[in-house]
């Protein structure tokens, strides 16, 4: 190569630029891009290149109410829309501001309940349990006949339709389809949040008139294991009381909680209160013994009023409270005698109080006779009807009658109690899948049932609580899907109403509750008449809708705007669209309290001289006392929402199912160790538990938590284990209060 | 990292520790790459050799370099450090240039254990020996020891003639199936003939102008190293549980070779030759 | 989690966003810890997962004043990452600049998508505030159709934490951007969890602003902090008129043990 | 005695010529258990790289565990390379070239094994790289990372010689001159060794000391370095002698041969002893510091972190009393005097206490509760976890096992047989 190039010098200019390009930012920029391409997400590995998330490019609200609790908290639903599909998904959920029961809060249960759409659980067909967390689908159409058949099967035993959550309007056509039967019950479950109407009757004679709690103007709260800071009542109650405890001055809020069990309440309550167990209603005789005999109470008046406070008959109230004297109590009790009458004083002179005696959801309410010593301590205090006491509120319409009733209303069935049912005399029973927020031990329920042979049937959209031991569910629409309408929350002073509108169309298999019952009434070929159509829930929330109204009292919630109008102000078709869009009917305020005369005994029910004192006596050498406790939507699809994990799983917030805390003397006596497994046996069966050491625990209690078990990988529940709550002893008033047990390590 | 990478700042902490890193690295890189660089230049024979000897007398225990001069008690107990080369040893010059006091067991001509040492060869310690022809040539060869060593039936690869040898480098192979052992080079200098198996393997060199013989052992010295050499020899049979020992002062057995199996005794030949 | 530092305050003006926290109105119900984990993404713990490996970014901690029975109380403590502005430990360990605090806003974020797992910060943090993803993010069936749009998903093998929701601040500051106004309104950014709170316990907003609701709380006489004595300067200020309450934040630990209790 | 012992091998073409190994049958049979704990071992790290670490027992609150443990002994315990390498390169101690190939051997596989952990131990392996594209220069855990990096880098090229002098690989020239210049900038590179092992032992150390959120771990700092960075530095010198001199009694044990003079061991445990005697002073004034002023000044005091059983108040007495002060004084006064058991006794606990004190700042330091509500955790590591660290001690056994018998790792083996 004369004059050309060599190969040498083209190795130096291949070698020469390739050094140059080093030198210039272009390779160093290269790769700092590829390292941002491989900080991506979806580099290199993991399942999450599967996950797609909604686009956020459409954003929509809106506004409804909570179902999964009979409290009626506004909800407000943030939806996107996907792009191409065009389907709405629910991307979050918060409290609608400025509501008039919740104003803008939500519980735990409440904010995880935007993925109980997707709960592992939920079933998508109706289907026929043969098992043990085993089914197989079955049509609809078979599932009716099969219930038909059984209702007209039997004819010995009843029809009975258990309705978690009263008064909305698939309760009123539960109740008229049951009364359309000859032998059919409308059976409402215990709940712990009100005043039964039962006791307010017997004691105030004041009939169906119901009766709320209102803490919003109490300066002291008694409360008898009530867990009024864990999920009681309604939001706005809840923020009142917290709002009240932490006011200085004059309105401060005193919260006193007499319980056994170190409930969360008892926790930070200001004064917990810890009596022995079943001995709450002795405390609370011995707090009345005291306000009578050191004349903190205005006795001339009870005995004005009262035909029972002091009489000569010899079953006076009197008469009970002066077997409870402070040193007896306090043997009772193991509260120190002193302590009691300083509550006591403290209690009266703090005023306006209320005594509140609800009970804890796992453990279920009191007895009634518990119920009766508690509510003559309010009426001592003269908390009933008083501001910052008991206070009735006023009823809602019925879709089928007036207020004041009508023809119709004798077609409806009577409201019962669980333990108004005979032991074995249910045939059919078909549950509502709605929750009362209240433990049901299966127990309960099944010792009603006919043992002749019994067809149970679930609405609930989840395999989940109470559901798991039906025949046959048939899967209602989830939440957010259901059409429904909340009344008003049983703890509540005033009435009020929301309607829940469904904000996502429910898949095909879902079963109406309403379209149910009126095929049910088909096959069995009840007669119908144009008002008692079952089917169209959209008709029969427009017709109660109209009658309230009708009343032209109260205010309106609107939830887009924030604001509440007057109701007379409004439309029937403008009200209608209020209430579909998340509003909510709120009453002026609670009802005129008709002219009352105490019954402290409980009117018909015969009076009892000596409430028992359960859980001491008879116990063996090892007998401890087994307290159930709970929260809010104990055992149902809401707490094993999987996303609830982050509580009772992930965190040490909240106890995981079947944990017990146990004193570690206790627990020590009983061989046990920190952490470790036991078995808990009581006369109804063995569960298997972790055992917590809790120094701030009752020694000689066994404080277990009801809890579901947080989640199943499988839709379908493997072998069911027994779980605290079904071991409970179950009394005949269909209350569990307190159960023997021994605890021994596993 | 670097300046247009996001997250870099000119902060003087940032600076210093990536200055310090960026050193490090460039001593790591530099230092390996003028060592590849020279490892590349050094891939030539002579080059090689000189590596191969340096590496080999590195590698021999410290009794096996012991200095001629400690042989014949000049001095007490020293060590080469000098790879065996006396022409350039300071400690030679010095000690050449005072009388000789010898303390040597051995006379001159006298013969441990059997072998015979010609008293007008000089020896080299990688056991060859070299005589000086009248001609100014020289001749090389195996010691007897060497000769012992070596198999019976091999081969050499002799180098041809004209090839330059070097002192220390390869003087020629011996080769059997697949072992090896390669015999140093004494002398520098020009192959100009060789002779093979019955001849009995030497080579002729001419060694050019300034032949320089200095480090080749010789007269009282060769005696007390040869019988190190021996022992040594015995020391690595002994190592390997002795297949073949040396009679106590007897006579070495003829090709005792013969007698050990030939993967192991080409490790104990290449022991002998001074090869690591 | 985004990256903390796409959007700027659009006028630069600087913020320092804190919260204040009124234990004593605390019920310890968890309706944050679940706001926070629906609304951050944050998967449900998987079968295997306990208190010590799951991920709560805000987790509500008991704390009591350590008597027996019955003369046990309790409190609430919710813990979230406390946004530390002085010397924050988590972010100068951090290897590879996965921890930014935004100087804009004074919030510590977390880098997920550079984070590589090494855990540094989760030891340096004293409040253990920062949360590794041992398990990949699973979700049960079409639950994922309900993931919140804005807050994109971790892997396996990454920390993270409480980043004061730091995407509602952007959607804060694109509304705002979009209504023409130069900054975002007090209230109109607050996290999840703030807003969550049933007792309203938690107050959110600038500890700048001598105006804001949570300046004048984080003054208050009954404020304080948790470990203020390291001298990280958390921004997560507690609230109680109970001076026992108070003690706990700087408790020594071992003073439980100092009475006969025993360990674990 | 079988005559031909080095001739039923198959592999004698491998081994050093003057030396004689167990025959090939034998070794196999010796490295069997190894390399089944290394297959359980290998099976782990898949399962941990595949799964997650959801294998191992670490949780948020033990977010370093037996792993970190793991790395911060090691390298402590592999520091015998670059001191070894600082003697004789820098210092000039020709007689530690006796153990100079071996306490590189041992330095490549502490730190190899160290970083195969790392590697499994981070969440994301595969964004290793970022900690070098988007350094933080603040962070403690850069400098490590940056410099056990580099030093793997060094102890590679440091290690390679001695691969390439292996016998049959001598031959091919290009190993040979590479072995032999790579030997000729040796010097520079025990210097750089030197240099980075300072900074990452400190730094190791100062992974902890920084921690200001945990004052169990947290110590004041000198320039811009808390207290420990030096104490490791010191430590890490003072015990990588002793495992140098620990492993090479080990290895003269199993193979039955001397393999260097009792001079060496002697100095190895003087040097060793010294160090320590220097690092039990200033870790006692550190500790006496930290008690009276660090931790009080915090509002805690001293002797609340030594209440929770079993971490008391005898770990801290056996740290520096019983695996400190007292081989000290063994191995400075008893080098000349006592016999090697003695010093091979001393230089296990010498090991033992850097173990000791490695895993008090890791484990220990991270089971303390910082908040009042906090608990105090243990935390057990799972088999997985188990199985990955006996990887690394089976790799270790292995590679060393496999050089001892390939490549000469004691220059005066042969010379120690006329002895």
């Amino acid at each position: 190569m004369a004059n050309g190039i060599s190969r040498r010098d083209w190795m130096k200019l291949v070698g020469g630029s390739a050094i140059g390009f080093m030198l210039t930012p272009i390779p160093w920029k290269i790769l700092d891009e590829s390292a941002k391409w491989t900080q991506s997400p979806s580099f290199p590995y993991g399942r999450q290149r599967e996950i797609q998330i909604h686009s956020n490019e459409r954003i929509s609200f809106s506004h409804t109410t909570c179902t999964l609790c009979p409290m009626a908290c506004g909800v407000r639903v943030r939806c996107a829309s996907e792009r191409g599909r065009g389907s709405l998904e629910a991307v979050g959920i918060t409290g609608t501001k400025g509501h008039p029961i919740s104003d803008g809060s939500l519980c735990a249960l409440g904010v995880a309940a935007i993925f109980l759409r997707y709960h592992p659980s939920r079933l998508h067909r109706p289907v026929k349990i043969i098992g043990h967390g085993k089914f197989v689908p079955v049509s609809l159409d078979e599932a009716i006949s099969d219930i038909a058949r059984a209702i007209s099967r039997s004819s010995c035993e009843s029809v009975a339709v258990l309705d978690n959550q009263p008064d909305r309007a698939i309760s009123h056509i539960y109740r008229k389809f049951v009364g359309e039967l000859k032998n059919g019950f409308y059976i409402n479950p215990p709940t712990c949040d009100g005043v039964p109407t039962r006791l307010t009757d017997q004691t105030l004679h004041t009939g169906d008139l119901a009766f709320g709690y209102d803490v919003n103007d109490a300066r002291m709260i008694v409360s008898f294991g009530t867990p009024i800071l864990d999920g009681w009542g309604t939001q706005r109650q809840f923020a009142s009381i917290s709002e009240a405890r932490r006011c200085g001055g004059d309105k401060k809020l005193k919260l006193i909680q007499v319980e056994t069990a170190h409930s969360r309440t008892a926790q930070i309550a200001d004064e917990w209160i810890p009596v022995r167990p079943g001995t709450e209603s002795a405390f609370a005789l011995g707090m009345a013994n005291v306000m009578v005999r050191e004349r903190l109470c205005n006795i001339d008046r009870l005995r004005m009023y009262s035909a029972d406070f002091d009489n000569a008959a010899g079953d006076s109230f009197m008469k009970l409270i002066e077997k409870y004297p402070p040193a007896y109590v306090s043997e009772k009790t193991g509260i120190p005698a002193d302590k009691l009458v300083e509550v006591t004083r403290e209690v009266a002179r703090r005023k306006p109080a209320i005594v509140m005696f609800g009970g804890n959801p796992g453990s279920g309410p009191f007895r009634l006779d518990e119920q009766l010593a508690f509510m003559g301590l309010n009426i001592l205090l003269g908390s009933i009807g008083t501001k910052g006491g008991l206070k009735p509120r006023g009823k809602l319409p019925s879709p089928y009658y007036g207020l004041h009733g009508s023809d119709d209303s004798n077609h409806l069935a009577s409201m019962k109690q669980l333990s108004d049912i005979p032991d074995g005399s249910i045939g059919v029973l078909i549950m509502d899948g709605a929750d009362s927020g209240c433990a049901i031990p299966w127990e309960t329920v099944e010792r009603k049932l006919s043992p002749a042979g019994h067809t149970i049937v679930s609405l609930a959209p989840y395999l989940a609580g109470n559901a798991v031991h039906a025949d046959y569910i048939l899967p209602s629409p989830a939440y957010l899907e259901t059409a429904d309408d909340v009344p008003t929350p049983s703890s509540a002073t005033v009435a009020s109403y929301s309607v829940v509108s469904p904000i996502f169309s429910a898949p095909k298999f879902s079963v109406r509750p309403n379209g149910f019952i009126n095929s049910l009434a088909e096959a069995l070929n009840i007669r119908r008449s144009s008002r008692s159509d079952f089917s169209g829930m959209e008709y029969i929330l427009k017709k109660r809708v109209e009658k309230l109204h009708s009343m032209a009292k109260g205010n309106v919630f609107n939830a887009e705007t924030g604001r509440s109008e007057r109701l007379s102000g409004l439309s029937l078709p403008q009200f209608l669209e209020r209430l579909k869009k998340g509003g909510c009917w709120i009453d002026d305020g609670p009802a005129e309290l008709p002219p009352i005369r105490y019954s402290f005994l409980g009117g018909t029910h015969l009076p009892r001289n000596n409430v028992p004192v359960q859980g001491e006596g008879n116990n063996g050498p090892r007998e401890l006392v087994l307290l159930p406790l709970g929260t809010r939507g104990v055992l149902t699809a809401a707490q094993s929402n999987p996303i609830m994990s982050k509580l009772y799983q992930e965190s040490g917030l909240r106890m995981s199912a079947n944990t017990v805390s146990v004193n570690p003397s206790t627990g020590r006596a009983a061989g046990l160790k920190d952490g470790g497994k036991a078995r808990v046996r009581t006369e109804n069966g063995t569960a298997y538990v972790m055992v917590r050491f809790d120094k701030s625990v009752m020694p000689g209690i066994i404080q277990a938590s009801v809890v579901p078990l947080t989640k199943s990988p499988d839709r379908a529940e493997p072998k069911i284990e027994d779980s605290v709550i079904d071991i409970c002893k179950i009394d005949s008033d269909s209350t569990w209060r307190i159960t023997n047990a021994m605890i021994e390590p596993a | 990292m670097l300046p247009w990478v996001y997250g870099f700042t000119w902060q003087t902490g940032n600076i210093i520790f990536l200055s310090i890193f960026y050193s490090v690295v460039a001593v790591i890189l530099g230092s390996f790459s003028i060592a590849a660089i020279r490892a590349f230049r050094d891939l030539k024979p002579d080059r090689l050799d000189e590596i191969r000897w340096h590496f080999d007398f590195e590698s021999l225990p410290e009794f096996a370099k012991v200095c001629r001069h400690a042989f014949t008690g000049e001095v007490n107990q020293r060590v080469c450090r000098n790879g065996f080369d006396c022409r350039t040893c300071k400690v030679h010059s010095k000690i050449t240039g005072v009388p000789r006091i010898t303390k040597s067991v051995y006379s001159e001509g006298e013969i441990p254990f059997g072998l015979k040492i010609s008293a007008n060869c000089l020896y080299h310690r990688g056991h060859t020996w070299v005589r000086v022809e009248s001609d100014g040539t020289l001749t090389l060869g195996l010691d007897k020891l060497a000769e012992g060593l070596v198999w019976s039936q091999c081969e050499a690869d002799l180098p041809a003639v004209g090839t330059r040898l070097h002192v220390n480098g390869t003087g020629w192979y011996f080769r059997k199936e697949a072992s090896r052992a390669r015999v140093l080079s004494p002398v520098d200098g020009e192959v100009i003939a060789v002779g093979g198996r019955k001849e009995g393997f030497y080579l002729k060199v001419n060694p050019g102008n300034d032949s320089d013989l200095r480090h080749l052992l010789k007269g009282l010295e060769v005696g007390p190293w040869m019988t190190s050499e021996v022992e040594r020899l015995e020391m690595a049979l002994g190592a390997s549980d002795g297949a073949v020992s040396l009679a106590d002062g007897g006579v070495l057995l003829d090709n005792i070779a013969a007698n050990y199996p030939e993967q192991g005794w080409e490790d104990i030949l290449a022991l002998m030759l001074l090869e690591s | 989690m985004t990256n903390g530092n796409q959007v700027k305050s659009l006028t630069g003006k600087k913020h320092n966003f804190g919260m204040v926290i009124d234990v004593d109105r605390c019920t310890g119900c968890g309706a944050c810890m679940i706001a926070c984990a629906v609304e951050n993404n944050v998967p449900p713990g998987p079968v295997d997962a306990t208190d010590r490996t799951g991920i709560t970014l805000m987790r509500v901690y008991k704390a009591d004043n350590g008597m027996d029975f019955p003369d046990n109380e309790s409190v609430f403590f919710p813990v979230s990452c406390q946004q530390c502005e002085h010397h924050p430990p988590c972010v100068s360990v951090c290897p590879q600049n996965a921890v930014e605090v935004d100087p804009a806003t004074g919030i510590v974020g977390q880098i997920p998508v550079r984070c590589l797992g090494c855990r540094y910060c989760m030891a340096a943090c004293p409040y253990h505030a920062r949360y590794f993803n041992w398990w990949d993010p699973v979700w049960p069936e079409g639950m994922e159709r309900s993931l919140n749009p804005d807050v994109s998903l971790r892997m396996r093998g990454v920390v993270e934490k409480c980043n004061f929701c730091f995407h509602r601040l952007q959607a804060a500051r694109e509304k705002a951007a979009a209504e023409g106004r130069d900054e975002i309104k007090e209230g109109e950014y607050i996290p999840a969890c703030v807003e969550s709170c049933p007792t309203s316990a938690m107050t959110f907003g600038d500890l700048l602003d001598e105006g804001s609701e949570v300046y004048r709380l984080a003054q208050s006489n009954g404020s304080f902090r948790i470990l203020e004595r390291l001298g990280t300067g958390p921004k997560i200020y507690y609230f109680s008129e109970r001076e026992w309450v108070r003690n706990i934040a700087e408790k020594d630990p071992a003073s439980a043990l100092k009475r006969g209790a025993t360990t674990d | 005695m079988d005559r031909n012992r080095n001739n039923g091998t198959k592999d004698i073409r491998l081994v050093a010529r003057g030396v004689n190994r167990m025959p090939f049958g034998k070794f196999l049979y010796l490295l069997v258990p190894w390399l089944i704990i290394l297959a359980i071992g290998m099976y782990a790290i898949f399962l941990c790289l595949a799964k997650g670490l959801n294998q191992t027992n670490m949780d948020n609150r033990f977010a370093f565990g037996v792993w970190i443990f793991l790395d911060l002994s090691i390298i402590a315990l592999g520091a015998g390379a670059f001191f070894t390498g600082f003697l004789v390169y820098i210092l000039k101690r020709e007689e530690l070239r006796a153990v100079l190939n071996s306490a590189v051997v041992i330095g490549f596989i502490c730190y190899s094994g160290a970083i195969l952990v790392l590697m499994v131990d981070v969440g994301q392996p595969l964004r290793a790289w970022f900690t070098f594209w988007h350094p933080n220069i603040h962070s403690m855990l850069t400098e490590v990372t940056f410099c056990i990096t580099c030093y793997l880098v060094v102890l590679s090229v440091e290690y390679a010689p001695i691969v390439l002098r292996n016998k049959k690989l001598k031959e091919v020239p290009a190993f040979l001159a590479m072995q032999y210049e790579l030997h000729r900038i040796m010097p520079v590179l025990a210097g750089v060794g030197t240099f980075l092992s300072f900074f990452h032992q400190g730094s190791l150390g100062g992974l902890f000391g920084v921690l200001q959120g945990h004052p169990f771990a947290f110590r004041e700092g000198l320039a811009i370095w808390p207290t420990t960075f030096f104490l490791f530095i010191i430590s890490a010198a003072a015990a990588g002698p002793s495992f140098i001199l620990l492993t090479t009694w080990i290895a003269s044990r199993v193979s039955r041969k001397r393999l260097v003079s009792d001079n060496v061991f002697a100095l190895l445990a003087r040097i060793s002893g010294s160090l320590l005697v220097v690092y039990v002073m200033l870790k006692s004034i550190d500790t006496l510091t930290w008690l009276n002023r660090t931790v009080p000044s915090l509002g805690l005091s001293g002797i609340g972190f030594f209440l929770w059983a079993p971490f008391n108040i005898w770990i801290l007495f056996a740290e520096i009393i019983v695996f400190g002060l007292v081989p000290s004084l063994f191995l400075l006064f008893g080098s000349g005097r006592l016999r090697t058991g003695w010093l091979v006794a001393s230089s296990v606990m010498v090991c033992c206490g850097i173990v000791l004190n490695r895993f008090v700042m890791t484990i220990q330091t991270l089971s303390l509760p910082t908040m009042s509500f906090d608990r105090f955790m243990i935390y057990t590591p799972s088999w997985q976890e188990i199985a990955a660290f006996l990887f690394v001690v089976a790799y270790g056994v292995i590679i060393y096992s496999l050089s001892f018998r390939y490549l000469r790792l004691f220059p005066q083996e042969i010379e120690m047989k006329v002895n």
